[in-house]
């Protein structure tokens, strides 16, 4: 048994930090928040701080990355030192390299990168403090963010996770159910025609379990897309 | 480097799809031909070789005595690294691993990690000070298509290859192998279905990664539960297609099973 | 990657310095508003973000358990460390620190370890073996100009703000911070004069650095001492010019104290 | 003295694997073993294996490094970490720096790279399993992968050590000999006009060794040779 | 206390090398002293030994750091390994790239960098044995490497540090003063017109003890100045 | 970057040499002249400036203490290190070291180690502990060909100027020299020939080796034995040509011994 592992995960019908197996932690998304961003957005979500920026459609350095039928899209997903318990080496490790390709392929079907051939959008994400879901709570800052610098999307990319503790799934798993618990599923979705475009798993699931997890983690980007509306809606007004 | 694939034979290994073919004749539940060589090095702790197909997998595994975690004292470190070296295809490249090589060692890495296979307390030489350190790595010497099921695969046999160096005075002897194996207690498989158009296909070879809208790799233990998911690429799964592959996937685990 | 500015602009801006006015209305030695909060992470044991005008800039402290240096046995190790991040600013790229990252970060470390103004001897744990490490990360949110003073009032905001987490059996539990906090003796700020023409502006803004020949930054101490200097910019300075900005600093140091 | 070294290399004339100090060890050479690469080898000699692919002629990248008058070689030698007892870190180190170069100098003077200007063809040698003489194993495999991927060439380019231990001269050091031993004198050799175009040495001969270990080496390259047209025609038939 | 501080640094007016409070090093200056470099200086000054050399105007790669209007100086400051008493690892670390660059700015103004559009002039400055005050040795070497090498100047550019010990200011710091001691301020001048080009500080100054510690850096830069002309002269001939 | 050579001068190097000349006057078999500076460094425990015409290289040893190899437990370390820095040459860039450059420090490194020249058990302080470690690092100042000659002579002149520091309650004092030297028991010198269309000669100029076919250094020993050689350029020998260079290296050794 891992050092600090707690002995149960569900007392009660309560998670240890209070919730319900399928509540959601608190989020909150602010758009527009960096001057020199083309586009920005702050999400905090339970312990979780985000801010994601686009820069874009501008020229591509390196030229030879360019496309000539399309733009190419950048994500970046990074750690600041002081974002975590035990302060990260700055520079990417394996894991934001890893989470950096996810996050890109989670957004790329809603852009319209046919319309701006040989340029690139970029996106950069920094989690300024870290309470598992981070990849998460990125791709859901980064799609406002996206929006924000006005690129023509189909759609916003809303993203959560469900996971397994305790033999329990749950929805949206904070930092001791994260370390701790039997299962992960990050999930990002094209909410107007439901398809996904992220979809990670490791811990273990039977085959019910999973079904039951997915499609919590899919309501639970139901309920963060609205909160992706509202905070659009909040900086541009609107209906 | 990037492939490049002329939209001619796009259109042909989709339309061919669209017939319930591909183009080498495979059904679409079918692997390429599988050849697991176990035991190919004597250098390494352990050691397979795994074709399917054209591709080709080594994968070695190395033992070091190293300090375990600080919260895990008792337990064994499990390392896996992958190279994806430029002798396997023209368009992979020498320098730092990229993106693809990273993911490819974190998918395979999760797979045998969160399946429990091996268990790695019985790795453990002196809490809090010494344990075995498990190094699986993967070097792909020829790139057909579906790195990720060779690699897997390729990981659980080497594992299971694994025999201990003897220690004496504190030095590891790596020319003397003791009998005694590495704990592997499950035999987790990662299977690879490929979305191409509304054709969900297994083993993708190389002309059909290249066409791919999306990839769905889901590990899955002996017990036919789920350890590890991954998708890939820039296309979208419904909940309906991945549910399928799900049920594929753990159906094809026994499959692929039998080569270990 | 270069900022670029336009020649109008440049002669613009000069123009109206000339005429003892700021493009954004500022007298020639005000600072833009300034905004600090405090304790806006419970990850770091400190931490801050500093606004100056659209600069934004957040610091942590993070502290963790090392060994002192060998000339030094009874010293607590300080560190600092800046990100230019390409979030903050479309000039920034990523990659290696390169040389305005180091030479913000090694400015500010000055001004923190010239002034004294944490009681290093404080922080030792075991002589010569067990000493607290403290990690001053600023990382830059948002560039519009003038870092060198907001980081380095970022950084003793979040000094000030940081409480030592609880350690037990020898392993530090971040969750848990004490109620002790860093001996922090002295409040250190640094102001930056940049020289455009002839004259002499407090905290540029983007603009005015795009278009100075130089810049001065001077750091003061509670007691109105000098700490730490650093020149840049390719331009020059006459030594009447300096000793201008010296008296300049240490008064508005004073101003800015204010904000911690 | 080293941990590990043996009282004794020769005895009653036998070497510690039982060969005589002017035999070689078991040598088997198989073309064509790859699918993506243009030509392709597998050597296993005594306890090596190294395999070794030709792309080629290709273009340049980075650009600058294309000459207008031939073909660019390079050549890059690598060990996987599982091919030595203690696992090799991966990545390029200095000795694998020096090799790659020396390789590259061995190979260079038998290809016609006049006739591909603005190209470069690259060789890439892994070694699999390392038990001394992988440089003499990698070049052989190199100029064999180089003739099956058509190549044009004046001649194969084989190459053998010689060494010296316990106070002989012997032919192709195995790994106690070459860790404990006094000498190594890597060789590789034009056949066809006796041009050597590697020569390495480090450890401790007379000139008379010298010159004894030399024409061992010599006689060594010639019968790698005979392995090496062997297997090319076992790919390609003729006589 | 660290370990190693002296009790005082200054003993009946002589500080612990003997030198007077406002009294320089033993400074030497030999301009032209390698043969590949376009321009060259060795500087001995105390115990720093410092060779600069100047490349240029030469092609500028990678070519887009080329400016249309003008030459770009490029300097690097490098320590030697064995330049210190703890060999320093080969490559640059933060405290070189910093001091590169306040050179860089130091040498800039006096340049006619307007005459050599789309080239760059480098600088490169080698330290071969340290003894506090490098930076300034190196400056001052770079400037006489600069002329030698026939670059237009409007100036050279003298370096020096003024500091503060055992409560005093003093002029050029050695290295037990450098380590123990309480401020130090490097300056570098263009003599015509009395601009300062370089200006750092560390320690602790009251502004009376700064401007009495600029004003003895000035001097000395003067004294540099006029061994950098004789050094020249040396060199050249002329009046 | 690569040096570029007419092919005019080319063909009028080679052709004077087809008349038994070289461009700067020398027999096929003569150095230019040679200058051995040792104890030029007072940081360094040891030091060497060698020139062999106009080619200048600095060799400083330093010491530390260290761990030794696991399987060479009472054995001091030796470290070979190269730098060819952009100072020296226009051709030299900056960067991790290339593979000409680490070819430099790893054939110096042979000649020194396998010649056994320093005694390196002498350099045990504490067996499986402590040992001297010997960093010999060359640093080329002016390149005008041959620097393997040049470096060589060097790290054995600077190897033999080596004074071990005091050590004092275990730290290096490194200001304060003992009288002890290295123990250095033999003087290998390299000694190289460049081979031009068909004619060899010693000590290739820069010009020379940039028209030069091949290139073969030799290490010899005291005792006029070999311990290190290594064939440069893409040019071959016949087997005829090396037994020559070999004889005449061993001469020549006898005579570069001399700077020692």
């Amino acid at each position: 048994m891992k050092i600090g592992q707690p002995e149960k995960f569900i007392i009660d019908g309560k998670r240890l930090d209070g919730r319900k197996p399928d509540e959601m932690r608190e989020v909150k998304i602010q758009a527009g928040v960096l001057k020199r961003a083309d586009g920005s957005a702050l999400v905090e979500w339970g312990g979780n701080k985000v801010i994601a920026a686009c820069y874009g459609p501008r020229e591509v350095h390196p030229r030879h990355l360019a496309k000539s039928d399309k733009a190419i899209l950048r994500c970046t997903y990074n750690m600041a030192p002081f974002s975590v318990s035990d302060r990260k080496r700055p520079g990417p490790d394996r894991r934001s390299v890893e989470i950096s390709k996810v996050t890109r392929l989670a957004l790329e079907p809603v852009i319209f990168t046919n319309l701006y051939p040989r340029t690139t959008i970029d996106v950069f994400i920094e989690v300024l403090q870290a309470n598992a879901g981070t990849r998460c709570t990125g791709i859901t800052a980064a799609s406002v963010a996206l929006a924000d610098a006005g690129i023509p999307m189909r759609d916003l990319v809303p993203a959560c996770a469900a996971g397994k503790v305790g033999g329990e799934v749950v929805l949206d798993l904070f930092d001791i159910e994260d370390n701790y618990g039997e299962a992960d599923l990050p999930v990002a979705l094209i909410p107007k025609n439901n398809e996904i475009t992220l979809l990670q798993m490791d811990g273990n699931f039977t085959k019910k379990e999973f079904e039951k997890a997915l499609d919590l983690a899919i309501q639970g980007c139901m309920k963060i897309y609205e909160l992706q509306k509202g905070a659009l809606r909040e900086r541009y007004g609107g209906e | 480097m990037e492939e490049i694939v002329s939209e001619i034979k796009k259109d042909y290994i989709a339309s061919l799809l669209d017939q319930g073919k591909r183009q080498d004749g495979r059904g679409f539940d079918d692997y390429r031909e599988i050849i697991v060589e176990k035991g190919i090095s004597n250098k390494a702790e352990g050691s397979a070789l795994v074709r399917i197909g054209d591709t080709q997998v080594m994968v070695g595994v190395k033992l070091a005595v190293g300090e375990p975690f600080p919260d895990m004292p008792d337990s064994g470190v499990l390392t896996t690294n992958a190279e994806l070296i430029p002798l396997a295809s023209p368009t992979f490249e020498k320098g730092p691993p990229d993106e693809n090589t990273i993911e490819l060692a974190r998918v395979v890495d999760r797979g045998i990690r969160e399946s429990g296979c091996i268990d790695l307390e019985k790795l453990c030489i002196a809490e809090g000070e010494k344990v075995w350190i498990v190094f699986v790595d993967i070097h792909v010497l020829d790139y057909d298509g579906n790195l990720f099921d060779a690699s897997s695969l390729g990981s659980i046999a080497a594992l299971l290859d694994t025999r201990l160096p003897k220690i004496e005075d504190g030095r590891i002897l790596y020319g003397e192998k003791t009998r005694k194996k590495l704990p592997v207690v499950d035999k987790p498989v990662e299977t690879t279905y490929a979305k191409i158009g509304n054709n969900i296909i297994l083993d993708p070879s190389l002309d059909e990664e290249l066409v791919m809208d999306a990839r769905l790799t889901v590990a899955t233990t002996e017990k036919g539960e789920i350890c590890a998911m991954q998708k890939g690429g820039a296309g979208t799964y419904t909940r309906e297609e991945i549910l399928d592959i799900v049920s594929r996937s753990i159906d094809k685990g026994k499959e692929l099973r039998k080569y270990l």
